[in-house]
């Protein structure tokens, strides 16, 4: 026993940097590759698509960090400790006071550092952005009625008369036009099975369920085509249920808007009842 | 009833093999029908990764044979039969009875000294509805239009009538609602048991962390099994009977209807528990075998148990993070979110245990040692994955993502197997008298941890790069095609972690028969049941033993330089 | 747990022929259907959520206009439930008071009339649907009949196995195979006809008084 | 004992179902039917119209073997023989007409693929009225009414490799998708599909016809594009006067020129937009109402190449006012519309700038709005 105690195991490895290098590398290269599209989301198109890329990489450290930890203290004792002739296991049960302030306090501190941060962090978000639905009054909003099915997502937009269930509702399938830089706000339902309406460039997620109405809105702050995927499985064609986001800069999303709504107006029959769906926006 | 009253060793072959109220039997009969699913449910994800990397290429060897109308391509609706079955299969009819099954049929009788399950009639008709179960499942895939299509969570609507027509779902329904009943009634018996039949001196703190872990999954199956099962008779009740508990109105129409949200609700009410039921017996044995093989005592055995209790009793009040996309209200999101943070904790002190009990042992690596260590690790990257998950600002995006599917085979499929395999290793020479080859084992180990871990280390890289996940073909969605050569890599290490099982499944059956007969006590460990003969005697336990020690008094400086362990029956010297 | 320490084996004893029940039995085979109980509650309890859920989804409770199920008749099931609730219990005490004196006469008695009150409810249960069907309501009509048929069936279910647990423990006792030196059977039978009891009063609760 | 309750338990319950499921309350809204009880199984095999002669010249030379020409058949005028007696030739009315036979077991697998990927939208009896075609516009179609709008066809009925193509490439803009199907499903799909027409009219009526598709001749414009558009021009808006329901991508005065007419003549109101026109096709008892594309606005249904377009306009749209151009106007000046369209649907479509530029100068210019 006397000789267990004694001994000092070699920590010299641990000292060298050899350790603490590569997992440096191994993050910042990570973080590198992952800015390409064939590694990661690419960059955020929406005004609150950044926060999901800084919490995920907060937490990518710190879960790192915590990690190499467990690594190593299962690596060190498999080429210290092995079992051989003479070398005997130290005793101890674990039940000592001290034992017991040392898990309480590893247990805190590891709470702290990688709950509590990360939470904080997280209600901001929340409250500040992904659940700050923009007002439906604001008329810098720009509302559109969502209703899926399988498997294609219809979208009504309110024209240029700010009403909805007029003929002049721009009614699209699987195509999405929105202006840049206005919050675009969505009443989210389905006919038939759950969707989920995901916009990978914007960071934007939600289920759409039918006999109920979701909400969820982004503000994107890129011109451009961007995609839309389902995100919840909805049958045999899920993965064909994609449509194409087109962000227009402003003035031009006017004259679409003015166009698009022309173009509906011309197309209403007013007796086909059955073809129209909108319903009052909800907030 | 009792098992204080011994029923006379049975002659026929029905009574011995078959029907067989012995927990020993019964034990070998869940964890020949758990490795024989879970067979089955890994050819099932090697054909779904083979479409993956390689979407509409017949599937080579089997695919003529099993899809010959279509010339091996697996369709769409195949392919969601496939993960759907895949995952039904791995939880309910591979893990549940291998793990659950098998090891608390073996362990729990063995290690607290007791001649029997309490109430072995029930043991019986536990192994019996589960194998009613398999067969329903089985026999669902021959149906016109075929098994279920809609992902082992069977969200309604698209698992009533309105998304998925024939009788694959109810099927799948009534299925699920017999293998439950078998974990209801396997948890009430293990309950009883452990309360009622542990031998003098096996107090609860002497029990080995093993029983405990299972001790602790039963009482989640006793009490959340029985959701699912409600919720299962609701689905059928839809979908047989036309009520419309999950079948809403429309917006649009107006009028009354159901609520497939509260479907959700009830299913990750029992969902999330059920995550911890696959875990908890894994993190027992994992506490015993590091224990075991460090020689040394199980860190803080008091915090290891309450740590479990914790996560036992907090894995009801966290379902909710499955559902952060469901439109869940600000209130309830954040609740949610801090409650999982929170699970963390004990998950925590479990790791702390784990490798303080690790620090300066005396380790040996054999096979069941390389598991058990393999789980922590496994375990590890899962478990610090969840909190991307947790945080609803993370989840939002990998939400149904890849990220989720990497992460939940981590902790509950990777760990879990992981776990079990350590356990049958371990306790395979006293189930079958013979050991297992030691170096096939190790090999088996090296081949399925590396291919493990980079098939879902790179499924986190395509979740964070925003790949849906129950998608047929993503080379289809512009978005997502780029990302392919990720989906090729998984899928080729995922062959990798196939073809590696082949060599358990090697050792396994040479061992059984031809393997090295076992001496009676191979691994020098004093739990009860090594005090016994090899092959067990029937009813165990000649007189009911004694125990006057803990579980782990390895190295104890009191038994002196000759020797580092001690039976549990035996008194500690001095 | 067993203090009595050492305990030899029996050897080849009598197959047939069970054992004397000992206190330890009834213990072990309470504790089990105390278990199970406590299951069976999250499992009506999940029904009962679910209910509570989708009853607040209709806007006027009960509904209006429409044919409901009768109440007086619910009512009286639920009366004749309790009672035989109450004649079960005493026939399952009979048997622990008799123990010793080998009376069995008073169990089968009050065992009787508890089973025949039991198929009283049953049949006023079936009369409740046949009422409703009659007025042209089904389990397809609407969301408020999916609940009422929905959890009445299942409930009705359980009163089906728990008829049939009360017959078998009578034949059991007529048999010799239950009395006062065996009445594990009997008892645990009590305890699931309580349970199925205390299950209907909360639908009672439910769909007739709030 | 045992025995004698389980059966009373069985019954019991059987006695509930019956007794519950009897009663099956009949819902108005035809999207809404509570699909319980889908009958999965097609017992009888049915007699389905097959295309002509040529359909089958040609699918002798893509399956040598299979079919021979025999100078005896049909009453002495000859006809096709198929060794593997799914087509033949027989008289009804004095009407010689080959036949497809398709099996019940086949019609069975056709049927259940059908429920399985199709019947979401277009019902679970083909009838257009599944839950996700509800609101549906365009609608999904009824497979009872036989019109079917993209086929590329030369009659009202299209063959099995018209239907198999539609169904492959999809309608772009609508939610029918191109759908990943091996064509052993899919054909199976199509003679379900085709057994659906009602008796005596579609594949079952004698007189009907099932063209072949529309034969893509050699476009004579491949190096004179630019002659080719102007032409295209002046056939949309001069002979062919697509200006009528499609926009008029003219001026007012641009089309008096084309048109040679009088000075002072005035067009339709709103001549730059389309004119929303009835179509032959009912859904909930109504004809519905057809948008013409603008083209450079509306996504096409039936592809956007040349080819596709010069098929589109040739074929016309069945069961809508876009008549067969095929005949009525020459080869050269279809392929002409066709470079016409597309070069509207490159130079405008999807890009905002370039198309307000090129409509509104038409629209201030003129009275046209």
């Amino acid at each position: 026993m006397s000789m267990l105690s004694t001994s000092t195991p070699s920590f010299a490895f641990l000292r060298s940097r050899w350790l603490g290098c590569p997992l440096a590398l191994m993050l910042t290269s990570t973080w590198a590759l992952a800015q390409d599209k064939r590694w990661g989301p690419g960059e955020p198109a929406s005004d609150y698509g950044y926060r999901f890329g800084e919490l995920f990489w907060l937490i990518t450290t710190l879960v790192s960090v915590a990690f190499a930890l467990v690594v190593v203290l299962l690596i060190v004792p498999m080429l210290r400790d092995r079992a051989r002739p003479g070398h005997r296991a130290s005793f101890d049960h674990g039940k000592s006071l001290h034992d017991k302030r040392l898990t309480a306090v590893i247990s805190i501190i590891t709470f702290i550092v990688l709950d509590a941060w990360v939470l904080v962090i997280a209600m901001k978000d929340l409250r500040e952005a992904y659940w700050a639905i923009p007002a439906a009054k604001d008329p810098q909003t720009y509302k559109v009625e969502v209703l899926a099915q399988q498997w294609a997502w219809s979208f009504r937009a309110a024209g240029v008369d700010g009403e909805f269930g007029t003929p002049d509702d721009i009614l699209t399938t699987n195509e999405l036009v929105v202006p840049k830089d206005r919050p675009v706000s969505f009443n989210l339902t389905s006919k038939d099975v759950i969707h989920s309406l995901f916009l990978p460039e914007m960071r934007m997620k939600k289920d759409l369920n039918p006999g109920a109405i979701n909400l969820a809105w982004f503000k994107p702050v890129v011109e451009g085509e961007f995609s839309i995927l389902c995100a919840e499985l909805c049958g045999f064609a899920h993965y064909q249920m994609f449509g194409k986001l087109r962000v227009l800069e402003q003035g031009q999303f006017n004259e679409w808007e003015a166009e698009a709504s022309q173009l509906a107006s011309t197309a209403f029959d007013a007796d086909d009842t059955e073809g129209h769906w909108a319903w009052d926006w909800q907030e | 009833m009792s098992s204080d009253h011994i029923h006379p060793e049975p002659t026929t072959f029905l009574r011995k093999h078959v029907f067989s109220i012995d927990h020993k039997v019964i034990a070998k009969q869940f964890l020949w029908f758990g490795l024989i699913w879970l067979g089955i449910g890994g050819i099932m994800a090697m054909m779904l990764r083979w479409q993956l990397a390689n979407p509409g290429v017949p599937v080579p060897l089997i695919g003529g044979l099993l899809f010959p109308r279509t010339g091996g391509v697996i369709d769409p609706a195949t392919y969601n039969t496939l993960f759907t079955m895949h995952g039904t299969i791995m939880i309910f009819l591979g893990l549940t009875p291998a793990m659950i099954g098998a090891l608390g049929n073996w362990c729990i009788p063995l290690m607290i000294g007791a001649r029997d399950m309490i109430f072995p009639t029930l043991n019986m008709l536990s192994f019996w509805a589960m194998f009613l179960g398999g067969a329903v499942g089985f026999y669902s895939l021959f149906v016109p239009l075929g098994a279920t299509e809609v992902g082992w969570t069977g969200y309604p609507t698209l698992s009533t009538t309105v998304g998925a027509v024939g009788q694959g779902e109810t099927l799948w329904a009534i299925a699920v609602f017999l293998i439950g009943a078998s974990s209801i009634m396997g948890g009430i018996n293990y309950i009883t048991t452990v309360i009622r039949l542990r031998c003098p001196g096996m107090t609860w703190m002497r029990m080995p962390l093993t029983v405990w872990g299972l001790f602790l999954t039963s009482i989640l199956n006793v009490l959340f099994i029985p959701v699912i099962g409600s919720a299962m008779i609701i689905l059928v009740l839809d979908r047989v009977f036309g009520t419309s508990f999950y079948v809403p109105a429309s917006i649009m129409s107006g009028g009354t209807g159901g609520d497939p949200i509260l479907y959700q609700h009830l299913f990750w009410i029992f969902g999330h528990p059920e995550v911890y039921i696959l875990i908890l017996p894994a993190w027992g044995v994992v506490c015993d075998l590091l224990s075991f093989f460090a020689r040394k005592p199980a860190f803080g055995y008091r915090t290891s148990v309450g740590a479990m209790v914790v996560v036992t009793v907090l894995s009801a009040l966290v379902y909710g993070h499955h559902m952060f996309t469901t439109g869940l209200s600000a209130m309830l999101g954040e609740s949610f979110m801090l409650l999982t943070m929170i699970i963390s904790v004990p998950a925590e002190i479990l790791f702390f245990n784990w490798l303080h009990t690790l620090w300066k042992g005396s380790l040996r690596l054999t096979t069941p040692m390389l598991f058990a260590m393999g789980v922590i690790f496994v375990f590890g990257l899962g478990g610090l994955t969840g909190i991307y998950c947790a945080t609803i600002g993370t989840d939002i995006f990998l939400h149904d993502t890849y990220f989720i599917v990497g992460h939940f085979h981590l902790t509950m499929a990777a760990s879990a197997l992981f776990g079990t395999f350590g356990a049958i290793y371990f306790w395979f020479p006293k189930m079958f008298g013979r050991m297992m080859s030691e170096r096939l084992g190790k090999l088996h180990f090296w081949l399925s941890f590396f291919p493990l871990v980079l098939v879902f280390c790179i499924m986190f890289i395509s979740g964070y790069a925003g790949m849906p996940r129950r998608y047929y073909d993503h080379t289809s969605a512009e978005y997502l095609r780029p990302l392919q050569h990720l989906n090729v890599a998984t899928t080729v290490s995922a062959f990798l972690l196939g073809v590696a099982q082949f060599i358990f499944v090697f050792n396994f059956i040479k061992s059984r028969w031809w393997g090295k007969t076992a001496p009676q006590n191979p691994w020098d460990v004093g739990t009860v049941d090594w005090t016994i003969a090899t092959p067990v005697p029937h009813y165990n336990f000649k007189t009911i033993p004694v125990v006057r020690c803990g579980p782990h008094e390895f190295s104890n400086p009191v038994l002196g330089p000759d020797t580092d362990w001690i039976y549990q029956t035996e008194e500690l010297p001095g | 747990m067993n203090t009595t320490g050492v305990i030899e084996l029996h050897g080849d004893g009598p197959v047939n022929q069970a054992p004397p029940e000992t206190g330890r039995d009834r213990v072990n085979a309470t504790l089990g259907m105390i278990l199970f109980i406590g299951s069976w509650t999250m499992a009506f309890g999940t029904l009962f959520l679910s209910f509570l859920v989708l009853r607040d989804k209709i806007a006027v409770w009960p509904p209006a206009g429409i044919a409901l199920p009768s109440a007086p008749i619910a009512g009286l099931a639920t009366l004749v439930l309790a009672a035989s609730s109450v004649f079960v219990e005493r026939g399952s005490r009979s048997l622990s008071l008799d123990a010793g004196s080998g009376r069995k006469a008073s169990f089968s008695a009050l065992w009787i009339t508890g089973m025949l009150l039991g198929l009283g409810f049953a049949l006023l249960q079936a009369w409740l649907w046949y009422d409703l069907i009659l007025a042209g309501r089904t389990q397809t009509s609407g969301l408020y009949e999916s609940l009422f048929f929905g959890l009445t069936w299942v409930h009705a279910a359980h009163v089906v196995v728990g008829l049939f647990l009360l017959v078998w423990a009578l034949v059991g006792s007529k048999l010799g195979r239950y009395g006062p030196e065996r009445r594990s059977f009997v008892s645990n039978a009590a305890l699931f006809w309580h349970f199925v009891g205390i299950v209907w009063l909360f639908l009672f609760l439910g769909f007739f008084v709030f | 004992m045992r025995g004698i309750s389980w059966q009373g338990l069985a019954v019991a319950f059987g006695a509930l179902g019956l007794l519950t499921s009897l009663q099956t309350s009949e819902d108005e809204n035809p999207h809404a039917r509570a699909p319980r009880d889908v009958s999965l199984v097609v017992t009888e095999g049915a007699w389905l119209r097959a295309p002509g002669a040529d359909w089958f010249a040609q699918r002798a030379k893509a399956e040598p073997g299979r079919f021979t020409h025999d100078a005896t058949a049909a009453g002495g005028a000859g006809g096709w023989v198929d060794s593997h007696g799914e087509y033949s030739l027989s008289e009804i009315e004095g009407e010689w007409a080959y036949w497809q036979w398709a099996s019940a077991e086949r019609l069975t697998d056709g049927r259940q693929d059908f429920v399985q990927f199709c019947s979401s939208c277009h019902g679970l009896n083909g009838d257009g009225y599944g839950r996700s075609g509800q609101h549906l516009r365009p609608t999904p179609r009824s497979f009872q009414q036989n019109k079917f709008k993209f086929t590329k066809v030369t009659a009202d009925l299209p063959s099995d490799e018209a239907l198999l193509s539609v169904i492959k490439r999809g309608l772009a803009g609508t939610p029918m998708l191109p759908w990943d199907l091996s064509d052993v499903q899919l054909l199976d799909i199509i003679q379900y599909i085709k057994s659906l027409s009602p008796e005596e009219s579609g594949w079952r009526d004698v007189y009907s016809q099932v063209g072949d598709a529309i034969e893509v001749t050699e476009d004579p414009w491949t190096d004179t594009k630019e002659r080719a558009i102007v032409r295209g021009r002046e056939i949309y808006h001069g002979a062919a006067s697509c200006h009528l329901c499609h926009p008029g991508y003219v001026t007012n005065e641009e089309l008096r020129v084309i048109r040679k007419d009088p000075e002072g003549t005035t067009y339709r109101e709103n001549l730059t937009y389309p004119a929303l026109k009835d179509s032959e096709y009912e859904v909930l008892g109504r004809a519905t109402k057809v948008m013409p594309p603008d083209f450079t606005w509306h996504q096409m249904r039936a592809g956007t190449t040349t080819a596709d377009l010069f098929q589109t306009i040739a074929s016309g749209i069945k069961g809508t006012a876009m008549p067969q151009w095929k005949g009525a106007i020459s080869d050269e000046d279809l392929w002409a519309l066709a470079h016409y369209v597309e070069n509207l649907i490159v130079s405008y479509k999807d890009q905002p700038a370039a198309r307000s530029a090129f409509m509104g100068g038409l629209r201030v210019s003129g009275d046209n709005k």
